[in-house]
Formats: C-alpha cells, sequence, structure tokens
C-alpha cells in the first residue's frame, strides 16, 4: 500500500512540474517523471510477494513467479515514453531557433 | 523496506529534478531517477525491463542534454503566479486524497490476482517454445500490441524528420 | 578551420575504438538471445544504436555519418518495419495476422527455436537501432546547420 | 470474415513503402495514399453489410482466444466510425494531392498521414484495453508531428502545447488501464466488463472513470481541457486540420468515452449528468470564444469544440434518441466541419492570408469554394434542409422528451450563436465588393474543387434523403450503446 502512494506522490511530483515550470525542458523533464512513475505503477502491481522473474530455467519447476503481463506491457510504454520525449525535444530545439528562449511565457504569438 | 527506500530516492531526486536552477543539474538528477527506476525493476524481478530502461535512460539523457543551453528561468512570484501555484497543489492533494481512499480496493500489495496470467506462466513454453515469458508475451501473446509499439517509435522519427526540416513553406517567387 | 580535430581527445578516441566493436557485439548477443535470456529486440537496439552514437560522439559526427549515414538509416528502418510487418501478415499461412506459423518450435533453450519470436527481434532491432541513430543524427546535424547561418 | 486486420494493415503498409520509396520516386505517396484510402473506404462500407449479416465479429489475432490474446471486434458502432474515418480521409488524401504542394517534404507528410489513420482504425477496432491505448498514442504522435509540419514558429508553438497536454492525457489514460488491470487482472475489455459488473460498483471504479474522464476528455477538448485545441487546429495545413477536427478528436475523445464508459465501465446517472453538463459547458463556451475571431481557422476551431459540446450532450443524454441524435451529429460534423476547413485552406492557398478582413468579394473569383462554403456554413449553423439542422433538431428533441428543458434551451441559444457567427463570415469572406488586391485570384486545381463538391453534395444528400437509409445503420451503432453491458455477452457468444 505505501509502495502505492509513494509512487503516486512521483507521479504528482511529475504534474506539478509539468503544470508550473516556466522552461521548456524543465516541462520535458515533468513528462518524463509522470512516465516513469506509471510504469513503475504498473511492474508494482504485478509484484509477488517471494516471486521468481518470469523467465524460466533448466530443469527447474514453476511456482512462484511474478505477473508477466504488466512487464511486457511497460516495454511498451517505455517505448513510448522515449519517442515522445524524442518528438517534444525535436519541436523544443526548433523553438528555441525560433524564439530565442526556452521561456513559455515568452513563446506566445498564438492567443485569443 | 530496500523497495521503499528506493522509492523515497527518485522521490527526492525528483523534487530535485523539479527545483534546481541549473538546467544541466536537473537533467542529471532525472537520470538518477531514471536508473533508480531501473533498481527498482530489478528488486521487482523485472530483468527485461532493467536492461530496458538503463539503456533507454541513457539515450533520453544524451537528448536531454543536447537541448540543454542555458540556465532556468528566474521565477516571478505575482499574484496570480501564487493563486496558481495554491490551485495546482490543491488539485494534486484533492487527486492524491481520492487515490488513498480508492487504492485501499486494489488487491495488496505482492498479491496480484494473475486470472490470465497464471495461463502464460502455465502453457507459455509449451505453446510458443520460448524460455522468456515476457518475449513469449510481446512477440507471440500480444505481438499485434509490438507491432503498434514499432509503428510508434516509427512515427516519432518520421515526426523528428518532419519536424526537423529547414523550410516547411516553398517559398514563392516574388 | 579545424577540421581535423573533430572530436574528443586521443584518449577517448582510443577507448572508443576498442570498445566500440564490443558494445556492438553485445547489442547483437542480446537481440538474438531474446527469446530464451533477459533482454529481447527492444534493448538490443537501443544498445546497437548507442555503439553508433557513441562513435558520433567521440570522433564527430562526420566519422560516424561515414559508416551509416542518415538516408541509409532512414532506409534500413523502413526495411526493418516492413519485415516486421510481413512477419505479421504471413501468420495467414496458418489461419490468422500474427500466427506464430513455425509448427516445430525447436527445443527450448536453443538459439534456434520458438518460432517467430527470433525473426520478430531481429526485425524490431533493426528498426530501433536505425530508427534512433537516425533521430540522433537529425538533432546533431540540425545544431550544425543552425551554427554555420 | 478476414478483413479485420486489413483496416490496420493497409495504411501501415502504405506508410512504410512511402518512406521508403518515396523519396526517389515523386508521385508514388499520391498514388498509394489514395489509393490506399480508396480500398480501406470500400472495406468499411463492406463491413455496414458484414454487421447487418452478422452483427458482431471478433477477429482472434494470432489466434489465440481472447482473453489470452488481442481480439478485434467489428459491431454497428465500429463499422459506423470506419465509415466517418475513413469516407473524411479519403476526401482529405484527394485534396492534398495539390494542397500539400506549398510544402516541402510531401512524401513525410503521407506517410504520417498514414500512420495517423491506421491509429484511428486500429483504436476503433480493438478489442483490448492496452491495444486501445498503443493505437491511441500511434494517432496521437502523428498528429502532434503533423501540426508542426509546417515549422514556422506559431505552428511548433501550437505542436508544443498540444504535445504536452497530450502527453499528460496519455498519462491519465495510463494510470487507469494500470489500475483496472489490478483490480480485473485481465485487458480484454468484454471479460473487465464481466468482472466489473461480478464485483460491483466500488469507489476504486469511480476513481478509475473520473482518470478516464480527463485523459480522454483532453483528448476530446472537453471545456475544461479546451485550450490546446484552438491553437493546434489552426496551425496544422488545411487538409490536416480537417483530420484533426472532423475525425481525431472524436475518435480519439468520443468514441473512446463511448466504448468505455457504456460497454466497459458501466454507465451510471452521474456520469450521465456529468457528460451532459460538460457537454452544455463546451457547446456555449465555444461558440461564445469563437464570434470574437478574425483569424478564419481559428473561428472554426472554435466551433469544434462547441459542436463536441452538442454530440457529448446527445450522448450523455443517454436515451435512444438522445445517442441516435448524437451520433448522426457525429457523422454530419465530421462532414462539414472538414469541408469547412477545406475551404479555408482553399481561401488560404490562393490568397495567402488567413483574415476575415482581408478577404471579400471572393465569390466571384472562387465560385465554388464560395459555393460549399455556404452550403457548409449552412449545415452546421442547423438551417433547415441540410445535414446539420436534422441531427440538431433530434438532440433538442431528445432534451425536450427527457425533460431537460435548460439543456434544450442551451441548444437552441448555441444553434443561434453559431449561424450569428457563419453569417459573418459569409459577409467578410466571400459576399461584398471584391478588394483589389485579390484580381487575379484563380480558383483552386481540380482535387481540390473535386473533394469540396463531394463532401457538399453529402451535406445535401445527407439532410434530405439519407435519414431514411441511413436509420438502419445508425439504428446498429445505436444499439451497441444501449446495449451497455450486454456487449460482454455478446463478444464471448461470437467468439464460439
Amino acid at each position: 500500500m505505501s509502495e502505492y502512494i509513494l509512487c503516486l506522490i512521483l507521479f504528482c511530483i511529475g504534474l506539478y512540474c509539468v503544470l508550473r515550470k516556466r522552461n521548456i525542458i524543465k516541462i520535458v523533464i515533468g513528462l518524463g517523471i509522470i512516465e516513469y512513475a506509471v510504469n513503475l505503477f504498473f511492474v508494482l502491481i504485478g509484484y509477488r510477494m517471494h516471486g521468481r522473474a518470469p523467465i524460466l530455467a533448466k530443469d527447474q519447476q514453476i511456482l512462484n513467479m511474478v505477473d508477466p503481463i504488466p512487464q511486457a506491457l511497460v516495454l511498451t510504454s517505455i517505448v513510448i515514453g522515449l519517442a515522445v520525449t524524442a518528438l517534444i525535444v525535436a519541436i523544443a530545439i526548433r523553438l528555441y531557433e525560433k524564439y530565442g528562449t526556452f521561456d513559455i511565457t515568452k513563446i506566445n504569438r498564438l492567443k485569443g | 523496506m530496500e523497495l521503499q527506500l528506493l522509492l523515497l530516492f527518485m522521490i527526492f531526486a525528483a523534487v530535485v529534478a523539479v527545483e534546481v536552477k541549473d538546467l544541466l543539474s536537473s537533467v542529471i538528477a532525472v537520470g538518477a531517477v531514471g536508473l533508480g527506476l531501473s533498481l527498482a525493476f530489478l528488486i521487482l524481478k523485472a530483468p527485461d525491463l532493467a536492461i530496458t530502461q538503463l539503456v533507454v535512460e541513457i539515450l533520453c539523457l544524451i537528448i536531454l542534454i543536447r537541448a540543454t543551453i542555458k540556465k532556468d528561468m528566474p521565477l516571478v512570484r505575482d499574484g496570480r503566479w501564487f493563486f496558481n501555484t495554491i490551485s495546482t497543489l490543491l488539485f494534486i492533494a484533492l487527486f492524491l486524497l481520492f487515490a488513498y481512499f480508492a487504492l485501499k480496493e486494489l488487491p495488496c500489495f505482492g498479491q496480484p490476482t494473475m486470472r490470465v496470467a497464471r495461463e502464460y506462466i502455465e502453457k507459455g513454453l509449451e505453446k510458443t517454445g520460448a524460455t522468456n515469458i515476457v518475449a513469449a508475451i510481446i512477440l507471440d501473446f500480444r505481438g499485434y500490441d509490438t507491432l503498434g509499439e514499432a509503428t510508434i517509435l516509427f512515427t516519432a522519427v518520421m515526426g523528428v524528420l518532419a519536424v526537423i526540416r529547414r523550410a516547411g513553406r516553398i517559398k514563392d517567387e516574388k | 578551420m579545424k577540421n581535423k580535430e573533430t572530436g574528443m581527445t586521443l584518449i577517448v578516441k582510443t577507448i572508443t575504438r576498442l570498445t566500440v566493436g564490443l558494445i556492438l557485439l553485445y547489442g547483437i548477443y542480446i537481440v538474438l538471445h531474446g527469446h530464451i535470456s533477459p533482454g529481447g529486440g527492444f534493448a538490443g537496439g537501443v544498445i546497437i544504436a548507442l555503439s553508433f552514437i557513441h562513435l558520433m560522439l567521440a570522433f564527430g559526427r562526420e566519422t560516424a555519418l561515414k559508416k551509416l549515414s542518415e538516408a541509409w538509416a532512414s532506409i534500413i528502418e523502413s526495411i526493418g518495419a516492413i519485415m516486421f510487418l510481413s512477419i505479421a501478415i504471413l501468420g495467414f499461412i496458418g489461419g490468422h495476422f500474427f500466427f506464430n506459423f513455425f509448427l516445430n518450435k525447436g527445443k527450448p533453450f536453443d538459439l534456434f527455436s520458438a518460432g517467430i519470436i527470433p525473426l520478430c527481434n531481429i526485425a524490431i532491432s533493426l528498426k530501433v537501432g536505425a530508427g534512433l541513430f537516425a533521430i540522433f543524427a537529425a538533432l546533431v546535424l540540425f545544431q550544425g546547420l543552425g551554427e554555420k547561418e | 470474415m478476414k478483413i479485420l486486420p486489413f483496416f490496420v494493415i493497409i495504411p501501415l503498409g502504405t506508410a512504410f513503402l512511402i518512406s521508403l520509396l518515396g523519396k526517389k520516386i515523386k508521385s508514388l505517396g499520391d498514388i498509394l495514399a489514395n489509393l490506399g484510402t480508396l480500398i480501406l473506404l470500400a472495406l468499411s462500407l463492406y463491413s455496414i453489410r458484414l454487421v447487418d449479416a452478422h452483427k458482431i465479429l471478433v477477429y482472434k489475432v494470432g489466434g489465440w482466444i481472447p482473453p489470452i490474446g488481442i481480439c478485434m471486434v467489428l459491431d454497428g458502432l465500429s463499422s459506423f466510425m470506419l465509415v466517418t474515418v475513413n469516407l473524411v480521409s479519403f476526401l482529405v488524401a484527394l485534396y492534398s494531392i495539390s494542397y500539400m504542394e506549398k510544402y516541402t517534404g510531401k512524401y513525410k507528410f503521407y506517410t504520417l498521414f498514414m500512420l495517423m489513420l491506421a491509429g484511428m482504425n486500429g483504436i476503433i477496432i480493438s478489442g483490448d484495453l492496452f491495444n486501445l491505448f498503443v493505437f491511441l498514442e500511434i494517432a496521437s504522435i502523428s498528429s502532434y508531428a503533423l501540426v508542426a509540419f509546417g515549422t514556422e514558429a506559431e505552428e511548433l508553438e501550437a505542436s508544443f502545447k498540444y504535445a504536452v497536454m497530450g502527453s499528460v492525457a496519455s498519462g491519465f489514460i495510463l494510470l487507469g488501464i494500470a489500475l483496472l488491470y489490478s483490480y480485473t487482472s485481465t485487458l480484454n475489455m468484454a471479460d473487465i466488463s464481466l468482472v466489473l459488473s461480478e464485483k460491483g460498483s466500488s469507489l476504486l471504479v469511480s476513481f478509475i472513470a473520473v482518470l478516464f474522464l480527463m485523459g480522454f476528455g483532453l483528448k476530446a477538448a472537453l471545456v475544461p481541457f479546451h485550450a490546446w485545441l484552438a491553437d493546434a487546429h489552426p496551425s496544422a495545413p488545411a487538409s490536416i486540420s480537417a483530420m484533426l477536427s472532423g475525425v481525431l478528436i472524436k475518435v480519439l475523445g468520443v468514441y473512446a468515452i463511448m466504448r468505455l464508459f457504456f460497454n466497459v465501465i458501466g454507465i451510471s446517472n452521474t456520469i450521465l449528468s456529468i457528460l451532459m453538463f460538460l457537454g452544455a459547458i463546451s457547446m456555449l463556451a465555444g461558440v461564445i470564444l469563437a464570434l470574437a475571431q478574425w483569424d478564419f481557422k481559428r473561428l472554426l476551431a472554435y466551433h469544434s469544440i462547441s459542436q463536441i459540446g452538442y454530440i457529448v450532450l446527445g450522448i450523455g443524454l443517454g436515451t435512444p434518441l438522445g445517442i441516435l441524435g448524437g451520433l448522426f451529429h457525429l457523422f454530419n460534423h465530421s462532414i462539414f466541419k472538414s469541408l469547412l476547413f477545406l475551404n479555408s485552406g482553399a481561401v488560404d492557398y490562393s490568397l495567402g492570408t488567413r483574415d476575415l478582413r482581408e478577404m471579400g468579394g471572393l465569390k466571384e473569383r472562387m465560385p465554388v469554394t464560395a459555393n460549399t462554403n455556404l452550403i457548409a456554413s449552412m449545415s452546421i449553423a442547423g438551417i433547415p434542409p441540410f445535414n446539420g439542422f436534422w441531427s440538431k433538431l433530434i438532440i433538442i428533441l431528445a432534451c425536450l422528451q427527457a425533460n431537460r428543458f435548460g439543456y434544450a434551451l442551451c441548444a437552441i441559444v448555441g444553434s443561434i450563436l453559431t449561424l450569428a457567427s457563419f453569417m459573418k463570415v459569409q459577409k467578410y469572406a466571400f459576399f461584398g465588393k471584391l478588394n483589389e488586391r485579390w484580381k487575379d485570384v484563380k480558383e483552386v486545381p481540380l482535387a481540390m474543387r473535386l473533394s469540396m463538391i463531394i463532401l457538399a453534395m453529402i451535406c445535401i444528400i445527407g439532410g434530405i434523403l439519407l435519414l431514411p437509409i441511413f436509420r438502419p445503420f445508425l439504428q446498429s451503432a445505436v444499439d451497441v450503446l444501449l446495449l451497455g453491458k450486454g456487449y460482454a455477452g455478446i463478444v464471448f457468444g461470437a467468439i464460439q
């Protein structure tokens, strides 16, 4: 239980960073932290006390393995995180070139 | 117990990453969070994820450092800043409170239900021939998901190449 | 101006020369053993990409791009993607999209076992390795162009 | 029976081929994208017949029985959404042949476009929760890149905001999926629905519902989460604006909300009233913000928020008539909103400006654009013979039937304000005196005209003729939603 709550606190730190920071790079970092927290949460819910890794060894009885599904899902989710980070950093670099600043409050040609 | 300590360390590193002024330090602190996550995966018996997280973390750091040029902006604390921060914190506190009561109904930590997963563990080897059950899931039972995953990366590469073009429009000859 | 002196110092270059091949080999090992041990196509692909990025960081971008140019990386990536999709479509032989169509799955713990899984791993690793390298090359090249103007 | 995977295979295959060969062979992108979308349109029309005959089709990917493997599900709702998406995307692909000549890297555009289409089709036919998320990410990531396709300062800025909001939304959705997995220990949507009905209601399920509502509400741009839309949609190239406003927000937002809340989590009165409230607020706020706009595309983007409000209000009523109206309006809106965005693109293509105050008298110079725009404007404002009128009428009648007079009044007020706002567009852009600057403006090329004319035809036919023919098709989609949690039983029945 306490693990879940700690994990959600990590999630909220990321959320706070995305909502309240002005620097574009900080916002990207916040998105990364959210991503980490969700991935960790997924693996936490699949953990089994004193379980084994879901990889079979030779001549071994399968008894007490952790849940392999969350691990498979998180593998996908890590890739999604990497893809989003790469794309956003590319956009941020172009933004810096156009506006000459990383300050989100100064990047406001669109309004209404 | 070591898990809680690791989580506390990650939270500490995350706070540092969010609040520190120097952007390079901030990126490095995020790297610490990522490596902590990799260790946590190892403790949680997910070696596949630990390897992947480690290498992805390195790559992410390289990409992020590439983008880091300057220091953080100085804080501007006008009236609106204060109000917005308070409302954000209030939202987060409400969220955590709601989550605290809701999470009590989850199965306890360390005792997952594993309705479908049992099937994979018991029949995985005989049906797919792979001894790594996670590989069996991502490439056989749920291979369609992995097709999507590969496509996401492809999309991101295409997106980066499209965004990074020098000129977006062909200029008129006037 | 100082065209010969691209990249980092001699020490870094020497060590890179020694380690880059090992990193590449390790990546390939991870890919090929993805169905037996931890790892798999994705992690292996990232390691392969990292070996090229390592080269680029140490020797400057020209050396790395001579070994694998951005256009080629993009093409290899597309080929990897098409290969993965074809494996999925080949499943129609067995009647289903994504069907593991090797009926004889081989002996467990062998390198050549588990039907389509190692093939998928190879396709993914090609895609991931080339794709990530293309992203990195694009980001670095962009900086280079930006400074000239 | 085996057509289901092809809704994903065809767009993915064309995307990969275009990226591989598009740089060498210039016209390959045009040919493959148009051919691919045409085949998809034909397949989705064929799927109507299939649904008529079989009621539901389940495809087991890899031959694994559903809770173990992933399944694809084609039922009335999926078939309805597939027709909408593929119809609009075919016409947009046709339009792009000429329109995208202005941009560099056309083959990259087509690759991303087909990937976005693959993502949307994947969402619609998926029967697995995590699979839905994966395809949702494909569609979102390609749309982030497409919004920034022009690589000008404003476009990059809009794309950055959109990407950040979209990623936060994805975080919420993924957290919701994790909680749902832990609670039910399965990922198949039908299976989740079964387990949830066994366990009964609980606080955790409402927490998950809130997470999903935030996540998908952000993707659908419902009002508290709408800020990104007005930046992102106008900044994209016009053909992409048409796709984003026309279908993307509906598939990523409205369809996912409908599927998850009606068929998986199970609908309750609280959720219905939240949906109705959000719908009504979006309806009014969107149109009021639109009134003050002078940028053609930005005005249209605010109207998208408002029209999404109508759709959500109709669905939130929860009555058969309300859902029918909501779904009919969803179809109509994707037709006339994409037509309006294509019009704005045509004006931009010829004039090079989007400011309404600089236009005037374009009716003489660009007759096709002006006339199709007139039809679309009357449609969106709800003037009688056109399709927009019928769907708005049904929604208002459904409100009255359910004794929600306040919401009916909101819908009427919204409709009047919409009319006012489009009168402004007509007056400033197409009627009045021709501005000297635009004396030798030419009408747009054939492919662009053709796709605008076809969309305008559908607007007219949809109003007069289609409702009687359309009825059984819509009704089968409505039936799926009314089934509620009976969905699970039908899916498992079809597997055997």
